[in-house]
């Protein structure tokens, strides 16, 4: 998941990567003190493309750091809302580069992406120089300048991206970061590098052998609604979206495939929710029908599920379970498919319920449910 | 013929005597896989419905002539397992395991590299050769032997559509999961060029997500002259953009990561794709056709 | 540089390590609050032998929990004083273990060190088991389990410390720390590994990657007194000892070899001043002039430098400036060679100074003048 | 004969264009080390007192056949220096750095052993083989050709002790600095295995300290009953037990560590030990003659 800028720089900054001395503003609170004016005073969201919109004010007082601070407390980015700001020195840049270390399959790990021009624009400019490294202790510095040689010319800034490179390689390696990205990179009047906005994206699963992971698990779980939380807690993966046809399923792959069926088949689905993670996949389902069942927007529900290592007898028994304990009146459609799915409608019969053999009809009853409803 | 698997493979479990490693032993060796061999630290000399129980991957392979691995030990544990399998000399390492830190998975690829073995994983149904042996949980009826070798990003995605192929008479060499992770122990393209050079296989389907740059290798591969044919499935279409959809690697980060941009430029390369999944059928006899 | 358990405890649970959830108490604070009774009082001091010197105190409820944070308060370890103490919850050990992490030249890099038995008596016991590593990436679960089979017949606490191993070492690397001991490692009745106590030495001279690092090498500056603080500023290594023949030399080994033959020759040597460190060693003795001559202990200077890359005649230059500075009369005894000795005694009858040809002879004199004030 | 140094080392210089790597250039060449080449990123091109500068050490060694390299760039910035050199093929890397972290030393030692390469340092004064070549800025007229080989943990111990024995006509094939870091590129006992082979090395002198392990190495070495004969100074008889005295591996953290307990080590194992420095002449002609 990714973190707040200002967690980012404090991560960088305990790694020995010079960041701004910035100060963080917390709603409602007395007039922030900063070490001096101009600053920029920029919301924590974790949405990207936040510079396009507007999400950066720089104040050169503090009426203007004031009024830059209740404007964005109360503007949205994406869908959200920052809970705190960070107003950073106003620095005099000479140059704006684009640094970052990220996971690509294709290197069989870690990359370095360089660019020479950073800032706001970098995904429509040149694409960035790349240098893939593969296991972290395969990193070279000489490789690395062989390959920024030709793009940054000057080779006294070039020396000291290498070194920063290599900081953030083994800054991503060492606290399990997906993607460590500094955009942009400023050199200042005076040659040094500091990274003026920082982003990190931490892998989720490395939560045993790092705590900070952990917390911020945490924090997403506190900031989910508590329908959902129920729901995040079991290790689902679950993204709403705006149609009405709800979908419990099992793998992503699946998941997708059984949206965009849904979509060519006239309906609009109302969610990804992939319930398969986690060991207790079959108990699991329940807060997956208390978050549905509870969602006003959510007409049907279509239960896909196509199982290898999840069993079709338990899935069942747990539909049978859930079926008896659920209070809406919702319609739910199943489509059960995979190991043991032979012994899936003796379990149905108990309950009145009918297991569709195939995608199609399931999701066709589904759409002509969610248009009668 | 098939790819990477079949019953020649000698297989270790490591992780035997956990509940995963004993149905393994019972349904996988059900199937026709030649499991010889188990490891659970602590617990050797036992054994599993007849599997013999050692200390060390190393102890396995040399009393049985393993030369295969299959993973069954919880996430935190899994680079650590298949390491050791790696060193103890099994050529094919198969982890089915989600929730890995990639790092790990970099350093049991970094490992595989150095020992010329390769990963199959992790966050993958695994590896299956219908009729002959397979490596995960995936339902055996859906399979049958056949012309089609089928490369998945997605588990589940790869039983609905080989269960397809398999009800229209078309059958699969092999069917690998190559995993939803953003580092894979086996790619798209190194699939690829394995069915390439797998004389049985005539076409390949490939079953691909959003996100990610796998789609590129397919595409590079189809443009070549000497390419066999390769139908596909994007998944993903009615996803929103900048949302992870369960796969750390399904997310549509940029324009090329998008349906749109993936199911022109795979078609622009002559891959057949399919507009959905009941398009499965359709476009492998497509493919299996060009192959004549 | 050693940091305090209390520190080492916070590092090792930020990645994932169980330690008990303790109470940091200051002194003149209130009455602490403590999650429940008993509670083992620590000083918090960095020199070793702790546990025997009485440094730890069970303290079953809150009057005696006073009583022990005003003994420990006022209790000398070593020639430290605690600064703070750490009151940890007292668990219901089953076992207790060692289990460390260091560096060992032998190793070629990193080594984990394993006992069955831990406590305070593990240097008088059998030896650890020893699996060196090397290269961090190089650690391998199989291998230490190979290592601890004959040592550690419980396999289900053995996977319990093969899998701690890698997360100490991990961190040792990614934290450039020396040292991780964890001592004792405690075996709770329900099976937990917890890390009862924690020792971490960090590598100084990564402070540049580390902020902790940075921190604590300030935290030494700030500890140390005004004099003192000058010179290890300046990088030098000194340590104090108890005679009157204070030695400013170069390098670690020919500063030993000197004290070595002051000794020999009759002499004590007030201390080890290694000044050849940083790359201002020559202007850099003026702090380590103004230190020994501050020091009430120290009769006579002996300056012994024999250089190589660090050249004699700006060595005697320097020398010639400290001594035009210095107010204190105390003698000081010359003994330069290496590198552009030849120019030496020109420079050194500009101001009457005498440099002796070799260390015999200076440190004859030396332990002379030291008898005779 | 003499170890690992003489005038058939091809001598690339990291960092050239630095002071150090300067007058390194003027005097090790003037003392008789063949410098070849010298590598400075972004300087390519120039030339550091007629020695041509590369833009990396491949180029450089491609270029001019350098086969060995100096390192003289700043501590942060020597393990990417000394490994660049190690992976463009030199066998023998000497850096003389302190204020190294060890973990940058251990990936190096790694590296160069991975390679067939040695390193010798870092916090070391290098090695000098008098009379044929220098890697470091050892006072030249301290060191003079004979047949003692030095080893030494401490550098201006090394002048210190070289001077005495050279101002007595026991002259030395090479004084090896090992350095005083825990974790070393060339130990005392691998010090020791190459003045074994050194035909024209008749008795080695070891300069040691309290703290570390590598005494016991020197020990271990002169029980051979083919060892040559050893002579050793151990410095720190006055140096109290807990405290770090300049080196990081110089401190007496338990009984072995000691001074006392390593001489009595080393006199059991037939080691002629120096009580101080006036008594290295003594005990090196004592080995000499015992070579005889």
């Amino acid at each position: 998941m990714m973190i707040l800028e200002h967690e980012a720089k404090a991560l960088l900054r305990s790694v020995g990567v010079a960041v701004p001395k910035g100060t963080l503003i917390k709603p409602g609170a007395r007039a922030p003190r900063v070490l001096g004016y101009p600053v920029a005073v920029k919301a924590q969201v974790r949405s990207g493309g936040r510079g396009k919109q507007g999400g950066v004010i720089r104040a050169n007082n503090a009426a203007a750091l004031k009024a830059a601070a209740r404007k964005l407390f109360s503007t949205s980015f994406g869908d959200e809302k920052p809970e705190v700001l960070l107003a950073d020195p106003w620095l005099p840049i000479d140059r704006e580069l684009y640094l970052s270390v990220t996971i690509d399959g294709a290197a069989e790990g870690y990359v370095v992406l360089y660019s020479p021009q950073g800032g706001i624009d970098i995904e429509s400019g040149v694409p960035p120089a790349r240098y893939p490294i593969g296991a972290p202790w395969k990193f070279r510095a000489h490789e690395l300048r062989a390959v920024l040689e030709t793009v940054e010319k000057d080779f006294q800034l070039r020396e000291r991206v290498i070194f920063l490179a290599q900081r953030l390689l083994e800054t991503a390696a060492a606290r399990d970061c997906h993607t460590i990205e500094i955009n942009p990179l400023a050199r200042l009047k005076d040659g040094e590098l500091i990274a003026l906005d920082a982003k990190i994206v931490y892998d989720d699963w490395a939560h045993y052998r790092n705590a900070d992971i952990l917390a911020q698990r945490e924090g997403e779980l506190r900031r989910a609604d508590a329908l959902q939380r129920a729901s995040l807690a079991m290790g689902h993966m679950y993204v709403k979206l705006d149609g009405d046809i709800a979908l419990i399923s099992g793998g992503a792959g699946m998941t997708m495939g059984a949206m965009d069926m849904i979509k060519a088949y006239g309906g609009k689905p109302a969610c990804f929710l992939d319930a398969s993670p986690g060991p207790t996949s079959t108990r699991g389902y329940k807060p997956a029908f208390a978050m549905l069942d509870a969602d006003p927007t959510v007409k049907v529900i279509l239960v896909s599920v196509f199982g290898g290592g999840t069993h079709m007898n338990r899935v069942a028994r747990s539909m049978k379970e859930n079926m008896a304990m659920r209070k809406s009146k919702k319609p739910v459609v199943f489509r059960l498919d995979g190991t043991y799915v032979d012994q899936v409608p003796a379990i149905f019969d108990t309950f009145g319920a009918k297991n569709h053999a195939s995608l199609e009809t399931a999701v066709k009853e589904a759409v002509k449910l969610a248009r009668a409803a | 013929m098939s790819i990477l698997l079949d019953q020649s493979n000698r297989v270790l479990v490591m992780g035997v005597t956990g509940n995963y490693g004993k149905f393994f032993v019972t349904d996988s060796g059900g199937y026709g896989t030649t499991v010889v061999a188990g490891v659970s630290p602590g617990r050797g000399g036992s054994d599993v419905d007849g599997v013999p129980v050692f200390e060390s991957a190393a102890a396995a392979c040399m009393a049985t002539g393993a030369d295969t691995a299959m993973v069954f030990v919880p996430p935190p544990l899994v680079r650590a397992a298949a390491i050791e399998a790696i060193e103890a000399g099994c050529k094919l390492v198969v982890a089915t395991a989600d929730e890995m830190p990639v790092r790990d998975t970099i350093e049991i690829r970094a490992a595989a590299k150095a020992n010329g073995a390769r990963l199959v994983g992790p966050n993958s149904p695994g590896i299956i050769s219908p009729g002959k042996a397979k490596m995960g949980f995936m339902p055996s009826f859906c399979f049958t032997r056949g012309p089609m070798g089928v490369i998945s990003r997605s588990g589940s995605l790869s039983y609905e559509s080989s269960k397809r192929l398999t009800l229209a008479g078309i059958g699969q060499t092999t069917v690998i999961g190559i995993g939803g992770d953003p580092v894979k122990g086996t790619t798209a393209a190194e699939a690829l060029a394995l069915f390439h050079l797998d004389p049985e296989t005539t076409a390949i389907m490939y079953l691909g997500e959003i996100g990610g740059s796998e789609e590129a290798a397919v595409a590079e591969y189809a443009a070549r002259k000497d390419a066999k044919p390769v139908a596909a499935l994007i998944v993903g279409k009615t996803a929103p953009p900048g949302k992870k959809m369960g796969h750390a690697a399904a997310l549509v980060g940029n324009k090329a990561d998008s349906h749109a941009a993936k199911t022109k430029m795979l078609a622009k390369n002559g891959v057949y794709v399919c507009k959905d999944l009941t398009d499965i059928v359709a476009q492998a006899r497509n493919a299996l056709n060009a192959a004549k």
